[in-house]
C-alpha cells in the first residue's frame, strides 16, 4: 500500500486554479485560462485515477475489507472542548469512486467548455468558477468528517449559485441562481441542525468513528428523545433534509429545473453528475448510522426517493425544454438511488441496495453528463432549448446523434449498456424489501424510456424544421467528451462494483434475478416503442392524449404547481406577511416609541411653560406654595 | 486679638482695600479705561495673594471662621471672578457704559466680599449680612444697563424676589432661634433639631438658599434676570454667585444641620429631581442663548445637589470640584456668547447658524464648553459629573443617579442643538468674522485651559479631596 | 408688666404680619406696595427675634442684634429697590407689576 | 511609556499633526500615515502577544500597566490586553485604516472630518486596552460623541435627525451603564478590601446577589444598546443610513463591538451570578434581535438600511452568544465581532463607493453594476457571501462556533432558541441574494451607469485589505480562535464557580 498523503493535492489543485484564474480574470487571454483550467483538471483527474487504481487494485495481499484510510488530517478550528473541525482526506471505496466520477466528468466538461463557451464574455471567470466547484466537490467527497462535508456542501452550493447566475445580465438566470441557493440553504439548515445534534450526542464529527458498526454511537444508542423519537433519529432525519435539498428530492426539488438557466456544461457537471448526487453520497456515507440507528428514517429515504422518481418522471413526459426534461430525468434517477439506499441492508449479502445505488450513481453520472453535453451541442447548434423548434437533427449532428442515442438507451435500461445493470440491481434490491416501491420503480423505468425517447425522436427525427442557420456539428473539443462519455456509458458495467463498493467493504455476492431483469427490459422497450409511435413522425396521438387528460397534462406541465406554492410562501407569507409587518412594526412601533419619548419630553416642556409667566407675583406664588408644600410634606412624612 | 489674626480674613480685607482703591481712583481720575485696567490688575493681585498659605482659625468669637477648605473655596471664586474681569474688559468699554466703569467693578467686588463672609460665617448674623451683601449689589448690577427695558425688569424681579426669599428665610431662622436659643452655628449643631417646628424652620431656611442656587421651585427669577441683565452680570450670577451659595449651603448642611441629615437628604432628593427635570424641560425650548444658559444652569444646580446629598467628605469634594469645573465651563460658554454679543449684538441661537465658517475658534470653544456642561469626556465636565454621581451612589441613591444621567442626556440634546447651529446649519448671512480683544482672549484661553486640565489632571481633585474631610 | 402679656401674643401678631406681608406681595399691583409688604415680612421677623430673646433667652442679646441688622439691611435693600423702581418707571412709564413681564417662558 | 498607551498617543499625535496641515491632500496623507502606523502597531501587538504567550507567560492580561489617576477614589489608568482585546485592536486598526482610504475624497472640511474620525478611533482603542471601569467608560463616551458631528456635518439625508437620535440613544444607554458601573464599584469591597474600578480585582470579589440582580440588567442593556439590542436598535438603521462612508464603517465595524465587548467584559465577567439567573430573558431579546433584524432587512429598499438591519441581526448574535456563557459560544461571539466588523465595514465601504458613483442607494434604481464596476461588484458579492456565512469567509467560522457553543445546553429552551437563531442564516441568504441580484446582476437600468468607472487605487486598497482580513479569518481561523480561547479561561473560571455554587 502506498502513501496516499498526496491526495490532499487533488482538491487543492483546483483551489489554486481558482485563485489563479479568478485573480487574473480579465487580464489573461481567455483561451489561455481555458487551457490552464483544463490542464489542471487533467492533472487532478490523473491523480484521482492513480489513487483509484492504487486503492482498489493494489491492495496488500490478504486484506479482506477495504480499509478506510485517512492519509491527511489537520485541525482547522476548535469548537468546544471535545469538538474540533478537522480538514483532511478520507479514502474509502465510495470516496475513491466519487473521485473518479467527479474528475472524469469535470475534465470532460472543462474540455467541452473550451468549445462551448468560446467567445463568451467571462470565459476565464467561468473556468475559475468551475475550478472552485471542483475543489468544493472533491473536498466534499473526501471529507473525513461531517463538518468538512458541510463546509464543502456550502461551497458547492455557492459555486452552483455563481454558475447558474453566470449570465448575470439575464434576469431569469439571476433568479434561478438565487432560488437554487436559497432552497438548498433552507435544506442545509436541516443539515446543520442535524450535525449539531449528531455531534452533541456522539461527541465527534469523525465519519470513521461515527459510522463504525461496533462504535459507541451505534451500539449504545442515544437516550435523548424529543417528541417520542430518539435524538439520533432526529439528527439523521434532519441531515437527510439537507441531502434531499441538494439532491432535489421532492418537495425541495424546485430549484433544479430552474437551474438549467446556467450554461449547459454547468448543468452537466453540477446539476446532473456530481453536486446533485451529494445527497445520495451523504446518506451513503452515514449509511451504517441510518441502518442501525434510525431505520425509520431510511424508510422515509426510500419513499421520498420512490415518490420523487415517479413524480419527476411524469413531469418530464410533458416538458418541452430539452434541458428541463433532462433535469426532471435527473431528479427521477436520483430518486432511484435514494430508494436503493432506503431499501438496502447492511453487510453480509444484504447490502445490494447500497451497491446498486453507488453503481447507479456512477453510471448515471456518465450517461447524464453525456445527455447534457449532447443537449448542449444541440443547443449550440440550433440556439434554442425548445424541442418543438427542433427536428431532424440527425443529419446535421451525426456524432451528437449517435452518442445521444447511446445515452438514451443507457438511461432506458436497455442491455448491454451500463444503465441496465445498475437499474436492474436497484430494482432487485427494491423487490427484496418493498414490493410497492418495486412496482413504482418498474413503472418509472418505462416512463423514463418513454420521455427520453420522446426527446430523442423529437430532436433528431420528427419534422424537418427550417433553421435560420444550418446547424453544424460541434468542434472536436465538444464532440470528444461526448464520445468518451458514450464509451464510458457503454462499458461501465465492466467495473466490478459488487466487489469494490459495498456497504461494509467486503465483497458482495449477487446473482442475476431473471424475474426482475425481463420485466424491466420489457417495460423499457415498451416505453421506447410508444415514444417511437408518437414522436418518430409527426403524429396526432400526443395531442389527442393531451386533450383526453387535459387536467393531468396541465398539472404535469406546470410541474404540479410546486413553484407557485413556493412563490406563495415566499412572496405572500414571508415577504408580505412577515417581513413587511416587521419593517412596519420597526418603523411605527419600536422607532416611534423612541421618537415618542422625545415627543413626550417636548410636550411636557410645552405644558409647563406657563410656570414661567413673566409675572413677578406668580413667581412669588410658586415660591410660597413650594415652600409650603415641601414644608408640610416633610413635616407630615417625618413626624407621622 | 493679635494683629496677625487679621491674616485669617485677608480675602475680605484685601477685597475691601481693592474696593477702596478703585473708589479713590474713580474720584481722582477721568480716564475710565485706566480704572478698568487698574481693577483687573488689583484683582489679579488679590487672587494671587489669596493662594498664600495661612493657618485655620476662628475670629470674632466664632462669628468668623476659616479653614483650608474655605480658603480654597474663596480662591475658586476669586479665579472665576478674575476670568470674568478679563472677559468683561472689552464689554465695559462700550460707549453706553463708559461713565460707570468703576461701579461695575466695585459692585462686583462688594458682592464678592459678601460671599466670602457668607462662606466664612459662624453665626447667622454674619451669614445674613454676607448673603445680603452678595445679593443687593447684584440687583443693582442687573439693572446696570440703563438703556434697556429688560435690564430694569431684571433688576426689579431680582430685588423683590430676593427680598421675599430673604424674608422667608429669616422667618425660618427666627424660629430656629426661638427653639435653640442661639444663632451660633456651633450651638445650633449641638442642639436637637428634630421637631416639626424646626423642620418647618429648616425648610424656610432652605428655600432662601434654594433661591440663591436657583433650585426648583425657587428658581423662577433666574431666567428673566439672566436674560435681562447685561451678559457679564448673568455670567457672574450663574457661576460665582451660585457657586458661593452652593458652598455655603453645603457647609451649613454638613455642620449646622448635621443632626437632621436623613431629613435633608430626602428633601434634596426631591428637589434635585425637580430641579434637573424642570430646568431641562425649560432649556429645551429656549431660543435666546442667555435664557438658554440660565435654564441650563438651573439644571446644573440640580446635579450639584447629587454631590451635596452624600453628606460626607466625598460629597463635599465632588461639589467643590464640580463648582470649580463649572466656573471654567460656564464662563467659557458665557464668554463666547458675550464676545459675540459685544461684536454683533446677537444672542439668538438661530443667529449662530454657520458660525463655524466665520469664527471657528469661538465655535470650537463654545462647543467644548457645552460638551463640558453636558459631561462628555475628555473635557472636565465629565469628571465633575462623574464624581457628583459617585458621591450620590456612595449614599446608595442609585435611582437618583439614574434619573440624573437621563437628565444629562436630555441636556445633551439641547447643547447639541447649539452645536448643530454652529457646525451644521447653513446660513446665508452668518455673524461676520471679528477679532477679539486681548483681554477677552486671555479670559477665554483660561477657560479652555481649565476645561481640559482640571479634569485630566487628577491632582486638582486630590487637592480638594484632601481638605474636604476636615470641616 | 411685660410678663402679663404672654409670648404667644407676640408670635400671633408676628405670624399675622408675616402672612399679611406675603398676601400683600402676591396681590398688590404697585411695586412700592409690594416693597412695603416685604418690609412687613421683615418686621414680623424682627418681632419674632426680639420676643424670643426677651422671653426665652434674656441673658444674651443675639435676637436683638439680629433685629437691628435686619432693620439696617432692609433699609439698604429698600434704597436699591426704590432706585430700580425709578428705573422701571422711566422705562415702562408706570410701576404696575403686571406690566413688567416682557420676558417670559 | 508603555506599549499599549501608544494606541492612544498615536491618534492624538495624528490629530495634532492634522491641525497643522494646509490642504486636503496633506490632511489625508497625514491621517493615512498616522493610522497606518496604528495598524502596524496593532499587527506588532498581535505578534508580541503571541510571542509572549509562547514564551509561557500565563498571566491574565499582558503588557499591563497601572497608573494611579484619582487616588482617593482608587481610579487608575489601568491597561492591559488579553487575546480578545488584541483581536479587537487589530480589527479596529484595520477598519480605521481602511476607513481613512474610504474617505479619501472628502473635501468639505476635510481636516475636521479626519480629526473627528481619528478622535473617535482614539476612544475605541482606549476602550479596548482599558482594564478599569472608569477609564473604559470614559473612552466609551469619547468614542460615541464624535459620531454626532461626523453624521451631522458630513452625512446625507435626514442627517441631523439621525445624528441626534443616535447620540441621544447611546448616551441614554450610557446612563444605565454609569449607574451599573457605580453599582459595581460600590460593591467591589465585598471581600473587605478597598473599593476599586479595576476589572481584574473586582472579578475576584463576589458581589452580593442583590446588587448583581440590580446592576446586571443595567450594564447589559447599557452596553446592549450599542450592540443594537432589540428593542433599542432603532438608532442603528437611521444612523447608518445618514452617516458618511467611513463613519458607517467605523460605527458598524467597530463601535457596535464596544457593546458586545463591554457586555462580555463587564456585565458577564463581573456579575456572573445574575447573568446566569437572568440570561433567559435577554436570550429571548437577543434571539429576537437576530431573527427580527434579518426579516427586517428583507423588506428594505435602501442599501444602507439593509445593512443596518443585517447588523442588528449579526450583532444580536454576538450578544446572544455572550449570554450563552460557555467557552465555545463566547469564543464564537468574539469571532463574530471580528467577522462582522470586517465584513460590515467592507459593505459600508462598498455602498459608499457605489453611492459616490451612482448617487443613489435605492436598490430599485440600481442594476447591472457588475458590468460597469466589476471589482466593486465582486467585492460586494464577497462581502455578501461572508455575511450569509459562506465557509472560507469569516462569518461562517463565527456562526458555527456560536451555534455549536449554544447547542451545548441540553434543555429545550436553549435548543429551540439556538435553532431559531440558526434559521436566520437562511433569511440572511434571502436578503443578501436579493440585493446582489438586484443591484449587481441583471441588465443595466440606467444608461448613465455606463460612464462610471471602477475602483480607484485607494478604494482597491481599502476593500482589498478588508477582504484579506475576512478571508484570512475564514480560511485559517485556528490561531485566532485559540488565542481567544486561551483568554476565556478566567471568565470560564468565573462562570464555573457560579455553577458550582
Amino acid at each position: 500500500m502506498i502513501d496516499f498523503s498526496f491526495t490532499i493535492l487533488i482538491p487543492l489543485l483546483p483551489l489554486l486554479l481558482f485563485f489563479v484564474l479568478g485573480l487574473t480574470s480579465g487580464k489573461m487571454k481567455p483561451v489561455l485560462s481555458g487551457y490552464i483550467g483544463t490542464l489542471g483538471m487533467f492533472a487532478t483527474a490523473a491523480m484521482s485515477y492513480f489513487v483509484a487504481f492504487q486503492y482498489f487494485f493494489n491492495r496488500p495481499a490478504g486484506a479482506e475489507a477495504f480499509e478506510k484510510i485517512v492519509p491527511f488530517n489537520t485541525v482547522w478550528l476548535n469548537l468546544t472542548d471535545k469538538l474540533h473541525i478537522d480538514l483532511g482526506v478520507l479514502l474509502d471505496p465510495i470516496s475513491v469512486m466519487m473521485l473518479v466520477v467527479i474528475t472524469t466528468v469535470s475534465l470532460m466538461v472543462h474540455l467541452y467548455s473550451m468549445g462551448y463557451m468560446k467567445g463568451e464574455t467571462g470565459y476565464s471567470r467561468f473556468y475559475a468558477f468551475l475550478s472552485l466547484f471542483s475543489f468544493s466537490m472533491l473536498g466534499l467527497v473526501l471529507a473525513p468528517n461531517i463538518f468538512q462535508m458541510y463546509i464543502c456542501w456550502e461551497l458547492v452550493g455557492v459555486s452552483s449559485y455563481l454558475l447558474i447566475s453566470f449570465y448575470y445580465e439575464k434576469p431569469a438566470a439571476v433568479s434561478a441562481g438565487k432560488k437554487a441557493f436559497i432552497v438548498t440553504r433552507f435544506a442545509d439548515l436541516g443539515f446543520l441542525i442535524g450535525i449539531l445534534i449528531l455531534s452533541y450526542i456522539s461527541g465527534t464529527f469523525d465519519f470513521v468513528s461515527m459510522t463504525d458498526p461496533q462504535g459507541a454511537l451505534i451500539t449504545q444508542g442515544t437516550p435523548l428523545t424529543f417528541m417520542g423519537l430518539s435524538a439520533l433519529t432526529w439528527a439523521l432525519a434532519l441531515i437527510f433534509v439537507g441531502g434531499a435539498g441538494k439532491s432535489a428530492m421532492f418537495p425541495l426539488h424546485i430549484w433544479l429545473p430552474d437551474a438549467m438557466e446556467g450554461p449547459t456544461p454547468v448543468s452537466a457537471l453540477i446539476h446532473a453528475a456530481t453536486m446533485v448526487v451529494a445527497g445520495v453520497y451523504l446518506v451513503a456515507r452515514l449509511f451504517p448510522l441510518y441502518y442501525f440507528g434510525a431505520p425509520d428514517v431510511l424508510t422515509i429515504v426510500a419513499y421520498t426517493g420512490g415518490f420523487t422518481s415517479l413524480f419527476a418522471a411524469i413531469i418530464a413526459c410533458v416538458q418541452t425544454d430539452i434541458k428541463r426534461v433532462l433535469a426532471f430525468s435527473t431528479m427521477s434517477q436520483i430518486g432511484y438511488m435514494m430508494l436503493a439506499l432506503g431499501v438496502s441492508g447492511y453487510g453480509e449479502n444484504h447490502g445490494l441496495g447500497f451497491t446498486a445505488s453507488m453503481f447507479h450513481l456512477f453510471t448515471h453520472a456518465m450517461f447524464k453528463a453525456l445527455l447534457f453535453l449532447g443537449a448542449g451541442a444541440i443547443i449550440h447548434a440550433v440556439h434554442t432549448n425548445n424541442m418543438n423548434e427542433m427536428g431532424g437533427l440527425r443529419k446535421y449532428l451525426p456524432i451528437t446523434h449517435i452518442t445521444f442515442l447511446i445515452a438514451c438507451l443507457t438511461i432506458s435500461g436497455i442491455p448491454p449498456f451500463s444503465g441496465f445493470f445498475s437499474k436492474d440491481e436497484i430494482l432487485a434490491a427494491a423487490f427484496e424489501n418493498n414490493k410497492i416501491l418495486f412496482f413504482v420503480e418498474w413503472a418509472v423505468a418505462g416512463i423514463t424510456a418513454f420521455y427520453m425517447f420522446r426527446l430523442y425522436f423529437n430532436v433528431f427525427w420528427g419534422k424537418n424544421t427550417n433553421y435560420k442557420h444550418t446547424p453544424h456539428e460541434s468542434p472536436l473539443t465538444m464532440t470528444l467528451p461526448l464520445m468518451i462519455l458514450a464509451f464510458a456509458s457503454m462499458v461501465s458495467e465492466l467495473i466490478p462494483f459488487s466487489k469494490l463498493v459495498t456497504s461494509d467493504g467486503l465483497v458482495l455476492h449477487i446473482q442475476t434475478e431473471w424475474i426482475i431483469v425481463i420485466p424491466s427490459v420489457l417495460v423499457g422497450a415498451t416505453g421506447i416503442v410508444l415514444a417511437w409511435l408518437f414522436y418518430k413522425k409527426e403524429s396526432a396521438i400526443p395531442d389527442k392524449l393531451v386533450t383526453t387528460f387535459a387536467t393531468t397534462y396541465k398539472w404535469s406541465f406546470n410541474k404540479f404547481y410546486m413553484d407557485e406554492l413556493y412563490l406563495f410562501i415566499t412572496k405572500k407569507i414571508i415577504f408580505k406577511r412577515i417581513s413587511q409587518p416587521i419593517a412596519w412594526f420597526d418603523r411605527n412601533v419600536v422607532d416611534a416609541s423612541m421618537n415618542g419619548i422625545a415627543w413626550v419630553t417636548n410636550k411636557m416642556s410645552d405644558s409647563i411653560k406657563g410656570l414661567q409667566s413673566g409675572q413677578l407675583q406668580k413667581y412669588g406664588y410658586v415660591f410660597i406654595s413650594g415652600v409650603i408644600i415641601l414644608a408640610f410634606t416633610f413635616v407630615y412624612v417625618w413626624f407621622k | 486679638m493679635r494683629l496677625e489674626s487679621f491674616l485669617l480674613m485677608r480675602h475680605e480685607i484685601l477685597l475691601t482695600v481693592a474696593l477702596l482703591i478703585i473708589l479713590i481712583a474713580e474720584l481722582s481720575t477721568e480716564n475710565k479705561k485706566k480704572i478698568s485696567n487698574l481693577s483687573v490688575i488689583l484683582f489679579l493681585g488679590v487672587t494671587v495673594i489669596g493662594f498664600l498659605p495661612v493657618p485655620e482659625g476662628l475670629l470674632f468669637g466664632e462669628m468668623y471662621r476659616t479653614s483650608h477648605l474655605i480658603v480654597l473655596m474663596k480662591n475658586i471664586l476669586n479665579i472665576g471672578t478674575l476670568i470674568l474681569f478679563f472677559q468683561s474688559a472689552e464689554w465695559i468699554k462700550q460707549t453706553e457704559y463708559k461713565n460707570k466703569v468703576s461701579e461695575f467693578y466695585m459692585l462686583i467686588l462688594s458682592t464678592l466680599i459678601g460671599m466670602n463672609f457668607m462662606i466664612s460665617s459662624g453665626h447667622f448674623i454674619m451669614f445674613y449680612i454676607g448673603l445680603e451683601l452678595a445679593t443687593i449689589p447684584i440687583a443693582a448690577l442687573a439693572a446696570y444697563d440703563r438703556l434697556k427695558n429688560i435690564s430694569a425688569e431684571a433688576g426689579i424681579k431680582l430685588i423683590l424676589s430676593s427680598a421675599l426669599s430673604t424674608g422667608i428665610m429669616l422667618y425660618g431662622i427666627s424660629m430656629l432661634y426661638g427653639t435653640v436659643g442661639s444663632l451660633y452655628f456651633s450651638d445650633m449643631a449641638g442642639a436637637n433639631l428634630n421637631t416639626p417646628l424646626q423642620t418647618l424652620a429648616f425648610i424656610f431656611f432652605f428655600a432662601g438658599m434654594g433661591f440663591k442656587i436657583s433650585l426648583v421651585p425657587f428658581h423662577l427669577w433666574t431666567a428673566d434676570v439672566y436674560e435681562g441683565a447685561p451678559i457679564n452680570v448673568s455670567s457672574y450670577l450663574s457661576v460665582i454667585s451660585k457657586g458661593a451659595a452652593v458652598f455655603t449651603l453645603t457647609i451649613i448642611l454638613y455642620t449646622v444641620f448635621y443632626s437632621i441629615m436623613p431629613m435633608w437628604k430626602n428633601l434634596l432628593y426631591v428637589v434635585a429631581i425637580l430641579t434637573m427635570t424642570v430646568g431641562n424641560l425649560f432649556a429645551l425650548r429656549q431660543q435666546n442663548l442667555k435664557r438658554f444658559l440660565a435654564f441650563s444652569s438651573v439644571a446644573q444646580a440640580g446635579f450639584i445637589l447629587l454631590g451635596i446629598i452624600d453628606g460626607s467628605g466625598l460629597g463635599m469634594a465632588s461639589v467643590v470640584y464640580f463648582v470649580l469645573i463649572y466656573i471654567f465651563t460656564n464662563l467659557g460658554a458665557f464668554g463666547v456668547v458675550s464676545a459675540i454679543s459685544v461684536a454683533s449684538g446677537k444672542e439668538h441661537i438661530d443667529d449662530y447658524n454657520g458660525l463655524y465658517k466665520t469664527n471657528p475658534k469661538l465655535s470650537l470653544l463654545l462647543m467644548l464648553a457645552l460638551f463640558s456642561l453636558a459631561g462628555i469626556p475628555p473635557v472636565a465636565g465629565f469628571f465633575g459629573k462623574f464624581f457628583l454621581f459617585t458621591a450620590a451612589a456612595h449614599s446608595g441613591y442609585f435611582w437618583l443617579v439614574f434619573i440624573a444621567v437621563i437628565n444629562a442626556t436630555i441636556s445633551l440634546y439641547y447643547y447639541l442643538l447649539v452645536v448643530k447651529a454652529m457646525f451644521i446649519n447653513k446660513n446665508e448671512n452668518p455673524i461676520a468674522y471679528f477679532k477679539s480683544a486681548f483681554t477677552t482672549k486671555v479670559g477665554l484661553l483660561l477657560c479652555v485651559f481649565g476645561i481640559f486640565a482640571i479634569g485630566l489632571l487628577s491632582p486638582v481633585y486630590e487637592f480638594i479631596r484632601m481638605f474636604s474631610n476636615i470641616l | 408688666m411685660l410678663s402679663q402679656i404672654p409670648l404667644s401674643y407676640f408670635l400671633i401678631v408676628s405670624t399675622l404680619m408675616f402672612f399679611i406681608g406675603v398676601y400683600g406681595f402676591l396681590t398688590r399691583k404697585n411695586l412700592i406696595t409690594i416693597l412695603m409688604s416685604v418690609e412687613l415680612i421683615l418686621n414680623s421677623v424682627n418681632i419674632n427675634f426680639v420676643a424670643f430673646n426677651r422671653y426665652l433667652y434674656p441673658e444674651q442679646l443675639q435676637g436683638h442684634f439680629f433685629a437691628l441688622f435686619v432693620i439696617a439691611v432692609a433699609a439698604a435693600e429698600a434704597a436699591v429697590a426704590i432706585a430700580i423702581i425709578i428705573s422701571v418707571y422711566r422705562k415702562f412709564m408706570n410701576i404696575d407689576v403686571e406690566r413688567v413681564d416682557t420676558m417670559k417662558h | 511609556m508603555d506599549f499599549l498607551t501608544l494606541f492612544v498617543v498615536v491618534p492624538v499625535l495624528t490629530i495634532i499633526a492634522i491641525v497643522f496641515t494646509k490642504n486636503m491632500k496633506q490632511t489625508r496623507l497625514v491621517a493615512a500615515v498616522g493610522m497606518g502606523i496604528q495598524l502596524l502597531l496593532a499587527v506588532a501587538l498581535v505578534f508580541m502577544y503571541l510571542a509572549e504567550r509562547k514564551a509561557g507567560n500565563t498571566s491574565e492580561m499582558l503588557f499591563s500597566h497601572s497608573y494611579v489617576w484619582f487616588e482617593s477614589l482608587n481610579i487608575k489608568y489601568n491597561i492591559g490586553v488579553d487575546g480578545i482585546s488584541v483581536a479587537m485592536i487589530l480589527l479596529t486598526g484595520i477598519v480605521v485604516f481602511t476607513g481613512v482610504f474610504a474617505s479619501w475624497t472628502v473635501e468639505y472640511l476635510s481636516r475636521e472630518f479626519f480629526i473627528s474620525l481619528i478622535f473617535l478611533s482614539t476612544g475605541v482603542f482606549g476602550f479596548f486596552i482599558s482594564l478599569d471601569l472608569f477609564t473604559m467608560f470614559l473612552f466609551y463616551e469619547v468614542a460615541v460623541i464624535p459620531m454626532y458631528l461626523l453624521i451631522g456635518i458630513w452625512g446625507t439625508g435626514p442627517k441631523e435627525y439621525s445624528a441626534m437620535k443616535l447620540t441621544l440613544m447611546l448616551m441614554g444607554a450610557s446612563a444605565l451603564l454609569l449607574v451599573g458601573i457605580l453599582g459595581i464599584y460600590f460593591n467591589s469591597n465585598a471581600g473587605g478590601g478597598e473599593l476599586t474600578f479595576s476589572i481584574l480585582e473586582i472579578s475576584k470579589v463576589h458581589i452580593p446577589m442583590a446588587a448583581q440582580r440590580m446592576f446586571f440588567p443595567m450594564t447589559f442593556i447599557g452596553f446592549g444598546v450599542l450592540g443594537a439590542l432589540f428593542p433599542f436598535h432603532t438608532w442603528s438603521p437611521d444612523g447608518h443610513a445618514s452617516a458618511p462612508t467611513a463613519v458607517s464603517m467605523l460605527h458598524a465595524g467597530v463601535l457596535m463591538k464596544l457593546g458586545g465587548y463591554g457586555a462580555f467584559r463587564v456585565a458577564i465577567f463581573l456579575l456572573p451570578d445574575a447573568a446566569k439567573e437572568m440570561s433567559w430573558f435577554f436570550l429571548i431579546l437577543t434571539g429576537t434581535s437576530v431573527v427580527y433584524g434579518a426579516f427586517g432587512a428583507i423588506f428594505q429598499k435602501d442599501l444602507k438600511y439593509i445593512n443596518a438591519y443585517s447588523s442588528v441581526s449579526h450583532c444580536g448574535l454576538v450578544l446572544f452568544a455572550i449570554l450563552m456563557m460557555n467557552r465555545a459560544a463566547l469564543n464564537g461571539a468574539v469571532l463574530q465581532m471580528l467577522s462582522h466588523g470586517l465584513m460590515t465595514a467592507l459593505f459600508f465601504a462598498l455602498i459608499g463607493m457605489i453611492y459616490g458613483r451612482t448617487h443613489t442607494r435605492m436598490i430599485n434604481k440600481l442594476g447591472g453594476l457588475m458590468k460597469v464596476m466589476p471589482i466593486l461588484a465582486v467585492s460586494y458579492v464577497i462581502a455578501g457571501l461572508a455575511n450569509l456565512g459562506l465557509p472560507g469567509l469569516s462569518g461562517f467560522v463565527a456562526e458555527m462556533t456560536i451555534f455549536f457553543g449554544s447547542f451545548q445546553y441540553t434543555d429545550v429552551f436553549h435548543r429551540v432558541l439556538t435553532i431559531s437563531v440558526a434559521a436566520s442564516i437562511v433569511i440572511t441568504a434571502v436578503y443578501i441574494l436579493r440585493v446582489v441580484g438586484k443591484i449587481l446582476y441583471g441588465p443595466i437600468v440606467n444608461k448613465e451607469f455606463l460612464k462610471l468607472d471602477d475602483a480607484h487605487w485607494y478604494e482597491r486598497l481599502s476593500t482589498g485589505l478588508l477582504i484579506v482580513g475576512i478571508a484570512g479569518i475564514g480560511i485559517a481561523p485556528l490561531w485566532l480562535s485559540d488565542m481567544i480561547n486561551e483568554s476565556l479561561s478566567p471568565i470560564m473560571h468565573q462562570l464555573l464557580n457560579v455553577i458550582v455554587k
